[in-house]
């Protein structure tokens, strides 16, 4: 996914501009991708994302056995092959080469987005470039004229898997709200996002709205409320 | 830690519910999963809609199911076969529903319910009475039928191997419909002949990988249902009239 | 399929019921399905449906590779196993034991009827109860109201296999016409039949007709349409 | 008797007619047949529709393709890609036309055109601008959009092994769309590392059958991708400006 913002995403997102610490306030980007990972559970199926999505797998606790698909044709994706294991045959939907664990399978394309369109795949962590207060999500596109659109598998997995988290930065590099009450960016799917882990937060989309549900150390309420683009209900206090 | 493996078909199937719907695999005997189907019998659940091609044969398997007033519908291409006594007599009498679908259609909307598809188009059936108040629709100058898919709360399935993740190979024409029943079921129940350990079987070779399986039961020595039928064997054993 | 004739298709074909003759005349069982082998080329992909048909496979001349489909989910059927090769999970689509050849491959009930619906399978050979001058087939239902209706995959292949040929005794065993101007009996498929072998000739469905382009040895034109319920083109004359 | 080998991958691209429309197999480079794309690019049939995942990288294989202005319009996915510099420039001042299907609509859309489904109905894309011009239609309270299949004259695609009648078996994740593409075209062409005896694959490892091919070509050392774009390679190289 293209994390970059546009020119227009930047005019859009009026909704909250504090100036971002230079400094690191709240958690880094192997923090945010653990504390996603504990909320996979033992003997799930899981899609992860390209970029930080792609650390959960690093993370996940120990004693708990997951399979990891990647749509473009594997289930049971290993880590990072040595160099006497790399086949350019054996790749990641971001087209990185990776192993494959003992109890793999391989199937072709039409099979894979089976499982996913059917349901089949628990959960699929995602990068974003906004999120709604109803969960839809943007993360494929600024909607720029001159950009080459490209989309992937990335509305499939949105419209097929069971659970989608989102693992993204709180605001925009210039501090721009990237929670906002409507996407203004082209979206991927509507109303798909169950959990967004930013560096500051974890949130959930319910349908009273989005839920507070635990603070980055040092990061108060208010601090996450000033940065996000819709009111918050804070399930802490 | 994933492990598939379920002690018995008695504990495989306990939570199938009066009302269910319920895929079982297999095209006349090969692919069937007696053993299951016998595990069902006895544990009762009624008022079932049943999808399979056929409605087996002589006393014992799917036909004994249907015998035990197990099924309300049955959801197939072709209820009739040699040795098929049961699903007849109920048919004429009424005491069965039937949803007759062509087997490619019937195919087709399995693996439409597996892979998220609500419904597709197919010439098949296009004029006959099989047709009759479904949507027609024209693409390119030819007509066309609209079919739904078919899902299930339940998927009785056999195989030949399967590893401790489910993933699953099959034994020749009896693989037929278990592969897409798999993926079309909330709880795909499989009894197999093996179960190898995790690595065993070639990641290119499996045919249902184990994302589609959710319990392994190991029937080392299946029955066979053909043997059954010659040799007059009637499940369950009560349901034979004295003297017969 | 099923090849007996109900009362009511008794009463329907109305059309030719010349008394059939006790003596052998035109082609037997054997010779209709010889004949019909002849015009299976080579490299064909081909079904065979139950009875007659299945003989065409004895009779494909020699030189020719045909390859045989069975849609409960093989490519490559053999003949009929020896008592060492059978094995029940080993079936063809009338629940026959059967071999695969060298170069066979199984594959599910989705793909197989996908091969079917996409246009992959050259050549099928049926059965037919009833036949029209537009070519439309009923092979699976006499329609009455007490038989337990049965189509297993006639009318897939029928939509799907790019050639339809049809095997039949030219009238019912009553001596009525089977080729009629309209179906009497349920349609399996409309317009799909490319030729109609029957005991007695040789008959093309075309835009023009019935065309007749041969006849079993001894047998006349006209002997042919005082038993067929439709006129004939006589492309011999 | 059946033997679909062809000596060469320029006969075997040689009926490739302007206007055609291509499948290529492939995700990335795996599973990207080089060779027979660049037998496409001699052979320079133009005007073409090609569907493929990506739009190629460097200035090989299918980029190289697109390069040499063979091509008219691509329907594809992803068509940016690190290394994929052709494709964005030709786009941006409109000198070739892009259809952008989600991954797995364009999978679904391939695999139906191989198995005669007109169209299909799915949940991906509903609410985004990919929807947009569609029919959307409500199955049981929500909404799906409405895809047409797609089909080809031409797939190239690449495989691991294939025998005489056309069966192939795949390597890894190279697999990928080649199976579906070579369902959905009426002439597929396969590039293979290696022709066996018939036989000597398990008919129960078939991945492709051979009823979806049509011709095969040994090509034992296929140039990888990745390499060729490494080593600044540029096909045909007399596209290569002078001094570069």
């Amino acid at each position: 996914m293209n994390q970059s913002v546009s020119k227009a995403a930047q005019e859009n997102a009026k909704n909250a501009k504090p100036e971002r610490d230079m400094q690191q306030v709240g958690w880094n980007r192997e923090q945010m991708a653990k504390r996603c990972a504990q909320d996979i559970e033992d003997g799930s199926y899981v899609n992860l994302g390209i970029g930080i999505p792609e650390k959960v797998a690093q993370y996940v606790p120990d004693g708990r056995e997951v399979i990891y698909h990647t749509e473009n044709g594997l289930l049971g994706m290993g880590t990072a092959p040595s160099e006497d294991e790399l086949d350019p045959d054996l790749i990641n939907a971001g087209k990185k080469p990776v192993t494959a664990i003992p109890g793999a399978s391989y199937f072709h394309h039409g099979d894979s987005f089976a499982m996913i369109r059917g349901n089949h795949i628990d959960v699929c962590v995602l990068g974003a470039m906004q999120v709604s207060a109803k969960g839809d999500l943007a993360n494929w596109s600024t909607g720029a004229a001159d950009a080459i659109p490209a989309v992937g598998g990335a509305m499939d997995l949105v419209a097929g898997v069971k659970t989608i988290y989102i693992i993204t930065q709180h605001t925009t590099k210039n501090g721009e709200a990237k929670i906002l009450p409507e996407c203004t960016f082209p979206l991927t799917g509507q109303g798909v996002v169950s959990r967004i882990y930013s560096d500051l937060a974890v949130i959930d989309v319910t349908a009273q709205g989005l839920v507070l549900t635990e603070l980055a150390p040092e990061v108060s309420f208010e601090y996450v409320q000033a940065r996000t683009g819709v009111e918050l209900i804070n399930a802490l206090g | 830690m994933i492990d598939k493996n379920i002690s018995s078909c008695a504990t495989a199937v306990a939570d199938i519910k009066d009302g269910d719907t319920v895929m079982i695999g297999g095209f006349g005997e090969a692919g069937s999963p007696i053993e299951l189907i016998h595990a069902l019998i006895d544990h009762g659940a009624k008022d079932l809609t049943v999808i399979n091609n056929n409605t087996g044969s002589g006393r014992v398997g799917l036909a004994a199911l249907i015998e035990n007033n197990q099924v309300a519908k049955m959801i197939c291409s072709y209820p009739r076969t040699a040795n098929s006594l049961v699903f007849p007599e109920l048919y004429r009498n009424n005491k069965i529903q039937l949803e007759l679908v062509p087997q490619g259609t019937l195919a087709e909307r399995i693996r439409a319910g597996g892979a998220g598809v609500p419904a597709f188009y197919t010439k098949t059936s296009v004029g006959t009475p099989l047709a009759k108040g479904k949507e027609i629709r024209n693409f390119d100058g030819h007509d066309y039928v609209m079919e739904r898919s078919l899902k299930a709360d339940f998927a009785l399935i056999k195989a030949k191997c399967a590893d401790r993740y489910g993933n699953l190979i099959f034994n020749k024409t009896a693989r037929n419909f278990a592969p897409i029943m798999a993926m079309a079921a909330t709880n795909t129940l499989v009894q197999v002949n093996q179960v190898v350990a995790l690595g065993d079987i070639n990641p290119e070779h499996v045919v249902t990988p184990g994302i589609f399986v959710n319990r392994i039961i190991e029937v080392a020595n299946p029955q066979q249902e053909s043997q059954l039928v010659k040799d007059g064997v009637v499940y369950p054993p009560m349901n034979k009239v004295a003297g017969e």
